[in-house]
């Protein structure tokens, strides 16, 4: 599936595609959820750095995440997951409840993010051209051309962009534009204190990432495994991967996202039927008119 | 019915965005097919010789072009900066081509009738909506693609079907308010464009229904569902009345256009709300993907 | 730690990758259980329980690293005949003065040493007020004259080994699973990994915070700690040791030069009013009169600091001033001074980036105590609790403070940030850090170190010409600090070398506390940090890269003393000096080159060989044989048995916390018998377990931090960024007692004990659980204490207000930790009703001034009621 | 801007003289990405702080640009942290930047319901006439034996522990030259 030699799907090097000549190697992040501590340093960071504003004092009861999801003031979000397995009870008797820790208790947290995904199907839909590629092979939102059509929003399949309200334009994670123009590395990765958010070029934390799934293997946790980190799949492999410790879903991810782009040829065709159809309605509507 | 899935989310919540789009959006899908199918029916009649139903639908296509730019500003969320629709030509993006579509459609269907209200330069004003009537085809189908290319189940499974339903009641909405401003003598093929494009949604749509699937569920249901059984109702009586009484009587001509410009009204509000509802429920993102995994079918690039 | 210590929780997470195995012990299912192989939960105020088990797995298997123990530790000491166990006694040491609540410790003592009475004369009142531990130094306490005996077999049934074998025979695992509900078979698991991963090839950290302290064993608790890493071998080595978490930029600066009453800086002690008329038997006290170890110079560290503080004035014909020093005579720490405000002995009143109202136990005693003041200086950087209570604190709710009778005068005066300042810092592993200051504070934000020298500077102008006695002290202080910009801020880098000291004679800095003389030729304002200024440079302000220099990293800042990384690192090596093991290298004795060498600075002088024996009448250091590491005490020797120092016991014993719902399964005794009470109408206490009452607080609380606030929420909840991520006050709850009590998530539910009740919306959670304890099911609930009513971003109310006030006898410290409470759905009552709603309570329980604060359980024979 | 160089700015020239035909990435670049730096780049100070929360002992560089701190972050050369802050360390420009925090001096005389101004020149000798006042009203020369205590117990003092060591030295010194002894510290707690 190519458009005037460029393709919609699959793996390709983004920056390149995107008219930059000899770019910068391709930078991204491997968020590494078995070392998450979740303390949300990361979100901190990004907000100081970003001057993103508050997004509201609520308490939301989903374990200790009171941000909730990614959105227009929220460019890096911890998801909290408490999960247990039910167990056997205690044989001692007695009144009262049953007692004890459940044996399989895991309490899950990761730092979600804008994955700039390699065909990224909010730049593709975005008609300003404020969403681009970067010479470093990530998706940004130039907030003086954005006018606010909303059109991102419903297209990212991980449900990341979004709308400020007062604002009216659409944010999200810029990567640290401006942090990156100038060598720097962003400032969340930055400051996770436990190396859970790892930055660095995308190829070099595929490696990384495949060694962490083997060490963890060997470790005996079977429940590790990459996601993002495939440059077949749906998105061309995203530029922000994860190591996940069980079903994306879990965490609020899609288990198999598609960019919607990938079907567009068909969409066009479709609707060059349609229109066909309808001018045929048209002619025949006139059919036996005359002047 | 869809069996009631099982599947796993964090805490029940989305995990795509529900589109911030407003009513200007739906609104705007109505009027647009209002516009491409006025301009259709207005070069068809000025071919023919049918000055009445001209004059009419090139004043429909212009006032719905009135309508459809006010409403696009006015859903940005930054209107003042509405001419950066025009800085990129980005052939991915639906909306972007769209507005090149319309910054190529609106002149000539404003010129036509303008020369029609003014009553000169007929030459030109036979040019210029025939430029429209050319167009206007894409016109009405282009939203299928803006609607369908996002992550929201419920609209990117439906792109098969959503243009012709589109572009259906594009023409029997504006077969519809032709009828509704055109004497019956004169609005012949008005009725015939109102009566296929009615059929072709009707077509379309239950197609749609019997082969999308879970992610069909939400067309069903809910504000979408009530919504659509109106349309239906509205679009297949419209068009009946339309092919019947609506021949002789000049006032069952009008309330049938009026019924199928609602029947319109009321498609285009069905498939918005059943975007937003299919983004706002995570089972219609996980479960058929979640389905396609465990299938060992997951989407994948073939070199 | 990831909890509240995520960035050094990251050495934690590398240790892991590299095959580390992390237990954590806690109430909570933390985020550091999250990340920990295993979580071990236990009941809150049981871990001597736990620790003991560990003693006893360890002593039972032989599992202790002995040769270490054996030529490190005082495990074959002899102890005294007449020395009476908790096993003895149901739960009490011999010597114990039930009416005063104190030990007379002289039955503790080694066989053959002179006894160590609580010197001088004490009064009734202050007898447990005392804080004696601090009178000897923080590190270590004095042996008097004499030598030890000593059976290297550890056969004698009366060495410390044998005393410490008894005394934890019976905390065995089904008793740990009995006392603490911890599951036998991971109780083993955690023993069997720690004794494992010690010894010559391999050594085990033990870290710990205040959840250990906040009790009133809390002492206790960390002596448990370090008897488990004497006997494994893993003092004084790399990777093991015990690590207090500290949790304030410079708490442990704050005990180093330090802010408490009873300490002068370096631990050096206050001196007493009767123990200490003068510099001398001051001075005894302090070294003993072995004057062995490092405390044997203690007689150049005074002069040195009273030199600095008085400069000419003090000369050896005066003592050096001594007699300026005033004299404590008690426990004048911070709860005994609010119990004096209640009681109107106190007129005015400093708090200096500090909140109480919020962050000590009993807020309301902390409100009504500052209410009843003449004045109140509050200095921080936002508009806290402790400034506003007169205007919008929970007792102007409750009617118990009207502003209109209130007559405390307030000063709220801006202080400066961090970065609007330079200084040093002391961060949790002693080390120094340097900070420049970025810009100046704006308007009329200052730092202390102004507010305090212009205060200084404006008190000694009106007293200049005074020619009263008891004003020489200010005018005589040394006082002379360099100013500069517009708001004539002092110099910190000029504090900073006074604290260094310098060599008077010469003028120049000193370079270690070793060259302090007793003569009043140096000075130093603290000696422990005398080299901080070696070679005329601010080591703490050095900054070479950790990426350009080695993992001890001893070029980043400096660590007092010396800037020695590890403490007692001469026992990272054997008695004869070589490293016990390859792996483990760390200091070492270079024979060749006749000194100890390795990656630190050898905590040792630098040139004593392994084989040193000090000759008779040795004194400081040259008393200390070449194979003693611990060169604090008087021995040399890690004390597994504690003769002297401690008020409530030389061996750690499992007492229940002061409010519990569970009788003690170990003793007749039910709590910690010379804990500090305080009975009083405004600090009721709930009745011990045997007591009738107890089971209207049947439910067990701790109070807890998250990641997302600082303490009493001052620099936290004032913070958007920081106040959204944790915005509400919030009681976790497993689901069982969700269900028992009918709670539902998220909706309200209260707290409520003998002082107040607390309100806070419920988190149902699998994290927390019922523990099964003996035959009985315990429900625990956690609680932060960040929230206050007042001017934060993020409001509610302060989990701080249901603790009330009852100390560790060692060293003040609250049981904030746990504490017993009933648990109710719905809001709490407000205003007048509440005070009847919680009185209501009371009266259940029957609860009188005299409740809770025996020191003896009061149904045993011959107790004291 | 005439006519020619409006339309090479305009993308659509850029995408039909460059490689980026689709307009999604150089062509689309707006002129404020094409100058975007980070603001830290600006700074005219940079200094070496430590973070005030926990005892950790972060790193801290504090960028500062026209008087105001524009970035706090982690110092990489910290061998203690590495560079990284946890949420509190990394929320310190908020902090020390806060609207709301008290820049003024505060005076609530006895039995006032509400605040007043106070200059802090006269705040400092009010203070300073409080303690020796204080001081005088709570001495002690002597305990009931007769032994010496040259004390105040009318003055107490409770300090956090963000306090830096010369300050707490200060402290200490004034305050045991004055007499007073009830000074304690969050270390006691």
């Amino acid at each position: 599936m190519t458009l005037g030699g460029n393709r919609l799907f699959g793996p390709l090097d983004p920056a390149a595609d995107a008219g930059y000549e000899a770019p910068p190697p391709r930078v991204g992040f491997f968020t590494d959820t078995s070392i998450c501590i979740g303390c949300k340093a990361c979100e901190v960071a990004c907000k100081e750095w970003n001057g993103v504003p508050g997004d509201g004092l609520d308490l939301l009861g989903m374990s200790y995440d009171n941000t909730g999801a990614l959105g227009a003031d929220t460019w890096r979000h911890v998801a909290f997951i408490e999960q247990s397995r039910p167990v056997e009870q205690p044989a001692t008797g007695g009144a009262g409840a049953p007692a004890g820790l459940p044996a399989d208790l895991r309490w899950l947290m990761m730092s979600d993010i804008c994955k700039h995904c390699t065909h990224a199907a909010c730049l593709d839909v975005c008609p300003t051209g404020s969403l681009f590629r970067t010479e470093f092979g990530t998706v940004v939102v130039q907030e003086d051309i954005c006018n606010g059509c909303g059109y991102c929003i419903p297209a990212c399949p991980y449900g990341v962009i979004d709308q400020r309200k007062a604002d009216g334009r659409a944010w999200k994670c810029t990567m640290c534009y401006d942090r990156l123009k100038v060598g720097l590395e962003p400032a969340c990765s930055k400051a996770c204190p436990t190396d859970s958010i790892q930055f660095g070029t995308l190829d070099e934390l595929r490696e990384r990432a495949g060694r962490r799934v083997e060490q963890l293997e060997r470790a005996g946790v079977t429940s590790a495994r990459l996601y993002g980190d495939d440059p077949n799949d749906g998105v061309g492999g995203d530029g922000a991967f994860f190591l996940l410790l069980d079903e994306p879903e879990v965490y609020g991810l899609p288990p198999d996202p598609v960019v919607t782009t990938r079907d567009l040829p068909a969409m066009w065709r479709r609707a060059a039927g349609a229109a066909v159809t309808l001018t045929v309605a048209a002619v025949a509507a006139f059919a036996g008119s005359r002047r | 019915m869809v069996p009631q899935a099982e599947f796993r989310s964090y805490y029940g919540q989305p995990v795509i965005k529900k589109p911030v789009w407003k009513w200007d959006i739906p609104a705007y899908f109505l009027t647009g097919g209002l516009m491409a199918g006025s301009s259709l029916l207005a070069a068809g009649a000025d071919l023919t010789g049918n000055r009445r139903l001209c004059r009419a639908s090139r004043f429909a296509a212009a006032a719905n072009l009135a309508a459809s730019t006010w409403f696009l500003v006015h859903d940005l969320g930054r209107p003042e900066r509405f001419y950066n629709m025009l800085r990129v030509v980005r052939p991915t993006s639906p909306m972007n081509v769209g507005s090149w579509l319309l910054a190529a459609y609106g002149p000539p269907a404003a010129l036509a009738a303008a020369s029609e209200a003014a009553g000169v330069s007929p030459r030109t004003g036979r040019a210029a909506g025939l430029a429209a009537a050319v167009l206007a085809p894409m016109v009405a189908s282009y939203t299928a693609v803006l609607t369908s290319d996002t992550a929201v189940p419920a609209w990117h499974d439906a792109y098969p079907h959503l243009p012709f339903v589109f572009v259906g009641s594009a023409g029997a909405s504006a077969g519809g308010l032709a009828m509704a401003l055109v004497p019956p003598a004169q609005a012949s093929p008005a009725r015939r464009l109102a009566v296929l494009g009615a059929g072709l949604e009707l077509g379309a749509d239950e197609h749609m229904g019997r082969t999308m699937g879970l992610t069909g569920e939400p067309y069903r249901q809910g504000t979408a569902g009530r919504l659509h059984r109106w349309a239906r109702a509205l679009t297949a009586g419209g068009a009946v009345m339309g092919a019947t009484l609506a021949r002789r009587s000049r006032l069952a001509s009008a309330v049938a256009g009026l019924a199928l410009v609602a029947g319109s009204a009321c498609t285009r509000f069905s498939v918005f709300h059943a975007g937003a509802q299919s983004a706002g429920d995570p089972k219609y993102t996980v479960v058929p993907q979640r389905e396609r995994v465990d299938a060992g079918d997951a989407v994948r690039a073939t070199g | 730690m990831a909890e509240c210590h995520p960035v050094g929780f990251q050495w934690v997470v590398e240790a892991q990758a590299r095959g580390a195995k992390v237990f954590h012990v806690d109430p909570r299912f933390t985020r550091t259980s999250a990340l920990a192989d295993t979580h071990v939960p236990l009941r809150a105020g049981t871990d001597i329980a736990f620790l003991g088990g560990v003693v006893n797995h360890i002593l039972q298997n032989e599992l202790d690293f002995r040769e270490y123990v054996l030529a490190y530790t005082n495990a074959s000491t002899i102890v005294d005949e007449h020395f009476e166990d908790t096993e003895d006694l149901d739960g009490l040491f011999s010597g114990l003065d039930h009416e005063r609540r104190v030990y007379d410790p002289t039955t503790w003592q080694y066989e053959g040493m002179q006894a160590t009475p609580a010197a001088g004369r004490r009064t009734q009142g202050e007898a447990h007020h005392q804080a004696a531990s601090h009178e000897h130094g923080s590190h270590g306490s004095t042996l008097e004259g004499g030598e030890p005996r000593r059976d290297p077999t550890l056969q004698d049934p009366r060495c410390v080994y044998q005393i410490l074998k008894r005394h934890f025979s019976r905390y065995t695992p089904e008793m740990v699973e009995q006392v603490c509900g911890t599951p036998q078979e991971v109780f083993l698991e955690l023993c069997e990994q720690w004794a494992g991963n010690s010894g010559r090839e391999r050594t085990t950290a033990l870290v710990y915070s205040v959840g250990w302290t906040q009790h009133t064993v809390g002492v206790q608790y960390i002596r448990t700690g370090s008897i488990i890493q004497l006997l494994l071998g893993n003092m004084g080595r790399p990777g093991g040791g015990i690590l207090a978490l500290r949790g304030h930029a410079s708490i442990q600066g704050s005990t180093d030069i330090p802010t408490l009453y009873n300490l002068l800086p370096g631990y050096l002690p206050m001196p007493h009013a009767g123990n200490h008329p003068d510099l001398s038997t001051y001075l005894d006290t302090v070294m003993g009169q072995r004057k062995a170890g490092y405390w044997g110079r203690a007689d150049t560290y005074m002069a040195s600091l009273l030199k600095a503080w008085w400069g000419d004035a003090a000369q050896a014909d005066n003592d050096f001033c001594f007699d300026y020093l005033p004299r404590v005579n008690g426990d004048h720490g911070t709860y005994q001074t609010v119990m004096d405000m209640i009681e109107g002995k106190v007129k005015g009143y400093f708090l200096l980036g500090q909140n109480p109202a919020v962050g000590s136990a009993h807020g309301k005693a902390q409100r009504l105590g500052m209410a009843n003041l003449d004045w109140l200086v509050v200095r921080d950087l936002f508009a806290i609790e402790s400034a506003t209570w007169w205007k919008d604190g929970p007792e102007i709710v409750t009617g118990e403070i009207v502003p209109e009778e209130c007559r405390t005068e307030v000063f709220l005066l801006p202080a400066a940030a961090h970065v609007e300042k330079e200084g040093t810092f002391t961060q949790t592993q002693r080390l120094l850090q340097w900070r420049e200051r970025a810009l100046a504070p704006k308007d009329d934000c200052r730092s202390e170190l102004w507010f305090f020298f212009h205060l200084g500077r404006i008190i000694r102008d009106k007293l200049s010409g005074s020619t009263d006695e008891r004003d020489r002290p200010v005018l005589d202080l040394t006082w002379g600090y360099p100013t500069a910009g517009e708001h004539d801020e002092p110099s910190a880098d000029a504090v900073l070398r006074e604290i260094n000291g310098y060599d008077l004679t010469t003028g120049s800095l000193l370079d270690s506390f070793t060259g302090m003389r007793g003569d009043g030729t140096t000075s130093g304002g603290c000696w422990i940090y005398t080299g901080v200024y070696a070679g005329g440079v601010n080591q703490a302000a050095r900054r070479t890269p950790g990426s350009e220099q080695g993992h001890v990293a001893g070029e980043w800042g400096w660590a007092w003393p010396a800037n020695r990384r590890i403490l007692y690192n001469r026992a990272s090596a054997d008695p004869e000096g070589r490293p016990w093991s390859e792996r483990k290298a760390y200091v070492w004795w270079d024979a060749e080159g006749g000194e100890w060498t390795g990656e630190d600075v050898p905590d040792f002088e630098r040139d004593k060989p392994p084989d040193y024996r000090p000759p008779a009448g040795a004194v400081a250091e040259a008393a200390i044989a070449g194979d003693d590491p611990f060169v604090m005490q008087a021995d040399g020797k890690g004390w597994l048995f504690v003769p002297s120092g401690l008020l409530d016991g030389p061996l750690p014993t499992h007492y229940e916390p002061a409010e519990s719902p569970v009788a003690n399964a170990l003793y007749g005794q039910q709590t910690n018998p010379t804990r500090q009470v305080f009975p009083h109408p405004v600090n009721p206490s709930q009745p011990e377990s045997t007591q009738p009452g107890n089971d209207v607080f049947p439910f067990v609380f701790t109070t807890s931090r998250l990641t997302e606030h600082h303490t009493a929420g001052g620099m936290s909840r004032y913070v958007p960024y920081l106040a959204e991520l944790q915005p509400e006050l919030f009681i976790e709850v497993s689901p069982q007692l969700a269900a028992e009590r009918g709670l539902a998530h998220l909706d309200w539910a209260h707290l409520v004990t003998a002082r107040s009740a607390v309100e806070a919306r419920v988190l149902v959670t699998e994290r927390l659980a019922p523990l099964r304890v003996g035959d009985r099911v315990v429900h625990q609930v956690c609680i932060p204490f960040h929230w206050a009513h007042g001017g934060g971003l993020t409001t509610g109310d302060s989990a701080n207000d249901l603790v009330g006030i009852t100390l560790d006898p060692n060293v003040h410290i609250q049981e904030t930790k746990v504490g017993a409470c009933d648990l109710r759905p719905g809001r709490r009552p407000t205003g007048e009703a509440l005070l009847r709603y919680v009185d209501g309570y009371r009266r259940r329980a029957g609860i009188t001034i005299e409740t809770g604060n025996h020191p003896v359980r009061t149904d045993r024979p011959g107790a004291t009621p | 801007m005439d006519l020619r160089s409006w339309i090479e700015r305009w993308p659509v020239a850029r995408q039909v003289t460059g490689h980026d035909r689709l307009g999604r990435g150089a062509a689309a670049m707006s002129a404020r990405s094409a100058q975007l730096r980070a603001r830290t780049e600006d700074a005219d100070t940079v200094s070496r702080s430590v973070c005030p929360y926990c005892a950790v002992g972060c790193g801290q560089k504090v960028y500062v640009h026209h008087d105001r701190v524009t970035q706090i972050e982690g110092d990489p050369d910290s061998p203690i942290s590495r560079g990284r802050l946890c949420p509190k360390g990394a929320a310190s420009k908020d902090l020390v930047t806060s609207p709301l925090r008290q820049t003024k001096v505060r005076y609530r005389p006895p039995f006032a319901t509400e605040w007043q101004d106070l200059e802090l020149d006269t705040a400092m000798d009010m203070i300073a006439d409080r303690v020796i006042a204080a001081r005088r009203e709570g001495w002690q020369d002597v305990d009931e034996h007769g032994d010496r205590l040259a004390r105040t117990m009318a003055i107490a003092s409770l300090g956090g522990a963000t306090l830096d060591n010369e300050e707490n030295y200060l402290i200490k010194k004034l305050f045991t030259a004055l007499g007073a002894i009830q000074i304690e510290n969050q270390a006691r707690i």
